[in-house]
């Protein structure tokens, strides 16, 4: 194909939707490809050994969780907790490479000091809280992180994700009808993305979409292409506002994919290849790329600008991550508690192991 | 200083950090109009308003879910258990999320999960747990097992100030039947992980905790009067964080121990009073440690099982005689 | 009123409803009329002190239960699981007004042994297993029941109750989500009583009705008024029936009121009176017999007859019970495994106490 | 006898059971045509069919209620958790229904509840835990924890064979790391209820199960060559019912026992058995009972962390002769 030539009278570009500014646009393009680029980044050191846990990738997924959590308003104090597959939702909300990266090789500055492993954490001044493993349990918590704001009057939004499995889940029930009842500023993102770990959706519930579980709390349903990050993003922006005034809990499905196993070492056998055929061809970070260039928002020396930032900054946070160190051993025992200050030391124990 | 109840202790406890400090609010099932299903919080809807006062529906894993992301943002909930043995509904969200908050992220979780526990009221299997075995297990909860009207009110208001999470045990057989004067100024507090001796001796002790010191007391007595012992009861108040000094104190003046819970036998935390007994004053022993505790079986309701199942005051002095015999 | 005049011409009795049998008319009238008056029997010997715990009433609700377990086919081995107000579906599976006094008086000879209270006891031959306190749990628990069915190819159905309050628990969510995904020959039956407690149900769901959440599971959902006998046999039937057919679970929603506390100490001060003199006037007994009479399916003396009938029932059955022994105490080492035998006896604990 | 790994060995009993009785079948989540997190049940969707491997959604209490009301009707149902961890989601469902049902109603309830336990494979927090303390406390519960490919096969066939509920909590640090050559003859049990001697001694015992059985070896190897120590150690196998004679037996023989466990120190099972030993062979004891555990935190991620944290060969090594030189 030959290049667009820039002497050509370009057509007037598209009104932008959803409210969005351009440099908005653009901040969105740097937040979905930033998370392409460091999952590969991840993916290369998982395959090095440098990765110490498993591996989760979002890949296919990176405009859902971006997309959504790019509707919060941070400066408002908008909170969300995210899963596994939403690296994307923490850097949106200003979790740094490094921390990632950190936190993947346990390393002693990790954001956890090396005690939790993938993206499991979190931090309250930039608005986001650390997932347990156990699926369904961040909903009751984000329920009460919620019903703080409403106690105290705040005009603030939390927003929670759970997956296609994690739905099957006592807490999730328990905590979104909680939400429900005490019409909490809360958005439940559903990410149905066809899979959990092996098991299909249709093992997980016999309902056709994972919005129908709205009528169930009485709560507002909606949902969107969960690849298409400007639907995700009005279908997200429209709950929270919701949320804001005041109207209660959404619950927001977005229907995406999975494209790798449920964690690197999974081959994904039981995955038939024309559906991961037909997936590829639909990925939310070229689409919406694609969307940028021929709507005209963004010029290609603009994306591909953005696209060497990223790559910059990766270089240089793999690279000071890669050359830290792993925690003290010793420091193992402190935190578990306010106070007293450590764990006991196991007497037949020396400094250090 | 008027003469409260354990129950009406609570209560007051509960009542007055409410009032000193608005971050403080209940949560639970039927808290709200109808004051819980033993009243602990009866007048606090009327005082505190529906905002500080929530009935919840019944999903023990939201409650303390939520009182965990409301204390995570600066909030002190004091979540309610309608029976403590409800709380298993919420073991993996307590022993999970709540404990190892801190650890893992640095969140601070300053709840409290408070309820009913305990037998003796012909409750069945499902009414008269005592739970505190399952969580004494799990680093990063605290558990406080008051026994007197003074430490109902003054662990519940360390309780509510405590930076951690705390699970508080309250014996509902104790509820009306036990009465203490106390000052009424806000400032009774009892420090947690801080063992009190109930009742000084040098021929033996035991140590126990919650309603089971009334019957060491009980027992204390007997053998006072029927075999000239001088038996110290030693009164945990807090399981975690285990007051080991105090244990060992007791070990050392008495030389010998015996551990009574209400709580079934094997698994149980006269297992880990034992160990530790063990690991620390072993050379102090003139005599195993010894334990009184349920037989090992769901409690049962009708009356004679019940009291079949429960450590009674007989088995404790039988207990004792056998140890002061070595 | 005059009396009827037996002397003047009948009006041809209208079709009977719902393929019921006159026979089974009267079956049923025997069951509502047998749940009250036990339960007023009870009530008695609480205020005695001889009901050794609580006593929990389901008056006002006894049509919902016998009606719908009435629904189930006992000689095809269908099975169901009662909460505390249930008490009617039990007696129409077979349960013995004895056994029912023995176990709320703890009794040794009561199905329990005297180790569980009230209504808190199954029998696997004639089709029901009992409660435990811990509300949602016998979902996942007839889910497994109803999976034994479906893995033998019986077509047996299984039935169990769950209460506006237990919904709000994640192992109700769970179980009814395993059994909807997996078509369990199971009827998930939803008692709308106004309260959980002291909490109303617009504090336990935002739901207007708790058929509603059928939605959430992709099962079919039905309804009908709990109070009236005949339409709450009509709707379960048609749900066991679409069971037995291999499709699946219903929510069937049945609204009733709670005209007592929760239980017998349970002033219901919370409760508006007007509330209780509404409900007052609709109470399902009493309707019924009037149906029975007006329709012309059974006759005054018939009526009469069924009433002494259970009276004489419960007069020997009280004095029976009552004047039997509690269990020996050493009983209650036995049967916590299939073996050994029996927990160990205390060392220190002669026998017998 | 072919060589097998303690995951082929389990896996072979599983399919053992399931092909000699029909009453069998798996639930879990992915133990379907995936074969299990682990795959423990790879093979077996193909050869039993969906009916009796059943991939569930993600609802451990679903999963454990729905496998006791089959059991209830005379089904055998093995349920998988996906990693142990996540059985704290079934806490209430176990310790409350399963584990009281023959005692309240005579329900017959023969299920085995199993999954991977353990550490020692940078799992972090959620992925490496030992929950059997938590069950310990509940009557009911039988629980078992194989160390070797012998009894990972002769548990697990022993386990779907009893009348009653069975947790067997494999680990999964053994998986793949240890072998052993084993009839396949369709007739290795292991019973429920017996000990083990791992390792026979007279100088002093060490008392552990599951993964500490390989580093109480170690250690004793250690200590025969420096210290020539004869060290007995004892492979509990099963938790509960627990073998107080072997208990018994060994420190009679050795009059120094130390109990070594992977889980955290409070609250951990070497808390009971210390009692058990307090009470039943005080008079034997020439030392304490000392304890190797784990340290009292939420088990960490990084190498460094996990490696501190967990007991260590020489921490077993360092112990034995503190005690030797009693
Ligand atoms: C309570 C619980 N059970 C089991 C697991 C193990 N597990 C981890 S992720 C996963 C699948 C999650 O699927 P889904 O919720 O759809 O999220 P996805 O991986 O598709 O993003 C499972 C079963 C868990 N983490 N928590
Ligand atoms: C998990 C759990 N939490 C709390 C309780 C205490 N409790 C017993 S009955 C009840 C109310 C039940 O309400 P509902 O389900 O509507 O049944 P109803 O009494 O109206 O028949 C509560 C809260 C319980 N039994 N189980
Ligand atoms: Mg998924
Ligand atoms: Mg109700």
């Amino acid at each position: 194909m030959p290049a667009r030539s820039p002497a050509l009278p370009r057509r007037a570009a598209p009104a932008i939707p959803a409210g969005l500014r351009r440099e908005q646009l653009l901040e969105l393009y740097h937040y979905v490809r930033l998370t392409r680029s460091l999952e590969e980044r991840l993916a290369n050191l998982y395959r090095q050994g440098k990765v110490i846990g498993g591996l989760f990738r979002s890949l296919g997924q990176e405009a859902d969780s971006v997309g959504s959590a790019y509707a919060l308003d941070r400066s408002a104090g908008d909170f969300l907790s995210p899963l596994i597959r939403n690296l994307g939702s923490m850097l949106v909300q200003g979790a740094e490479p490094l921390a990632i990266l950190r936190q993947y090789m346990a390393k002693a500055a990790s954001p956890s000091r090396g005690r939790e492993l993938n993206i499991h954490f979190g931090d309250l001044e930039k608005g986001y809280i650390g997932q347990i493993s156990h699926l369904g349990d961040m909903v009751p918590v984000m329920a009460g992180v919620t019903l703080s704001f409403k106690m105290r009057g705040e005009r603030r939004v939390g927003l929670v994700y759970v997956g296609d499995g994690a739905m099957s889940t006592g807490t999730f029930h328990e905590g979104i009808n909680f939400a429900a009842v005490q019409r909490l500023p809360l958005v439940v993102v559903a990410e149905q993305n066809g899979y959990a770990y092996s098991t299909p959706v249709r093992k997980q519930t016999a309902v056709e979409r994972l919005v129908d579980k709205a009528a169930a709390y009485g709560v507002h349903g909606d949902s969107a292409d969960g690849n298409d990050l400007l639907a995700v993003y009005a279908v997200t922006k429209r709950a929270v506002d919701r949320a804001r005034a005041g109207e209660g809990v959404t619950l927001v499905e977005l229907r995406t994919y999975r494209r790798k196993g449920h964690a690197e070492h999974d081959d994904q056998s039981y995955v038939p290849e024309e559906e991961l055929a037909y997936w590829a061809r639909n990925d939310p970070v070229d689409a919406y790329r694609r969307q940028l260039e021929e709507s005209g928002w963004a010029g290609p020396e603009e994306l591909l600008a953005a696209e060497a930032r990223i790559d910059e900054e990766l270089d240089r946070a793999v690279a000071l991550a890669e050359a830290e160190p792993f925690p003290e051993p010793e420091s193992a025992l402190d935190g578990v508690c306010a106070g007293p200050p450590a764990a006991e030391r196991p007497w037949y124990r020396g400094r250090g192991g | 200083m008027a003469e409260v109840t354990y129950l009406e202790a609570l209560r007051q406890g509960l009542r007055e950090e409410m009032r000193r400090d608005e971050r403080v609010f209940i949560l639970g099932e039927d808290v709200g109009a109808y004051g819980g299903a033993f009243k602990v919080t009866e007048g606090f809807y009327e005082e505190f308003g529906e905002a500080r006062v929530i009935d919840t529906p019944i999903s023990e894993a939201a409650i303390v879910g939520a009182a965990a992301g409301a204390a995570h943002m600066g909030l002190r909930p004091v979540a309610e258990m309608q029976f403590i043995d409800f709380i298993s509904c919420a073991y993996d969200m307590l022993t999970n999320y709540v404990a190892t908050a801190r650890y893992r992220a640095g969140l601070p979780t300053p709840i409290v999960v408070r309820g009913p526990c305990g037998g003796y009221v012909r409750g069945g299997p499902f009414h008269s747990q005592n739970p505190e075995a399952a969580f004494l297990h799990t680093p990063g909860l605290k558990i406080v097992c008051p026994a007197t009207a003074r430490d109902a009110k003054g662990l519940i208001k360390a309780a509510i100030r405590d930076d951690d999470p705390v699970l508080y045990f309250e014996h509902k057989f104790l509820y009306r039947r036990i009465k203490e004067a106390l000052p009424e100024d806000g400032d009774l507090l009892t420090p947690i992980g801080k063992a009190r001796i109930a009742r000084e001796g040098r021929d033996l002790s035991i140590i126990t905790y919650s309603a089971m010191v009334w019957k060491a007391l009980e027992a204390a007595e007997i053998l006072e009067r029927e075999d000239g012992l001088a038996v110290e009861v030693l009164d945990l108040r807090t399981l975690v964080p285990m007051d080991d000094d105090a244990i060992v104190a007791t070990v050392e003046k008495t030389n010998k121990v015996m551990i009574v819970h209400e709580d079934t036998r094997t698994g149980g935390v006269a297992g880990e009073i034992a160990a530790r007994i063990n690991e620390r004053a072993f050379e102090w022993l003139d005599g195993p440690v010894l334990r009184v505790t349920a037989a090992d079986v769901p409690l049962p309701y009708a009356p004679t099982l019940e009291d079949y199942v429960l450590p009674q005051t007989a088995d404790v002095v039988a207990v004792a005689r056998r140890l002061a015999a070595y």
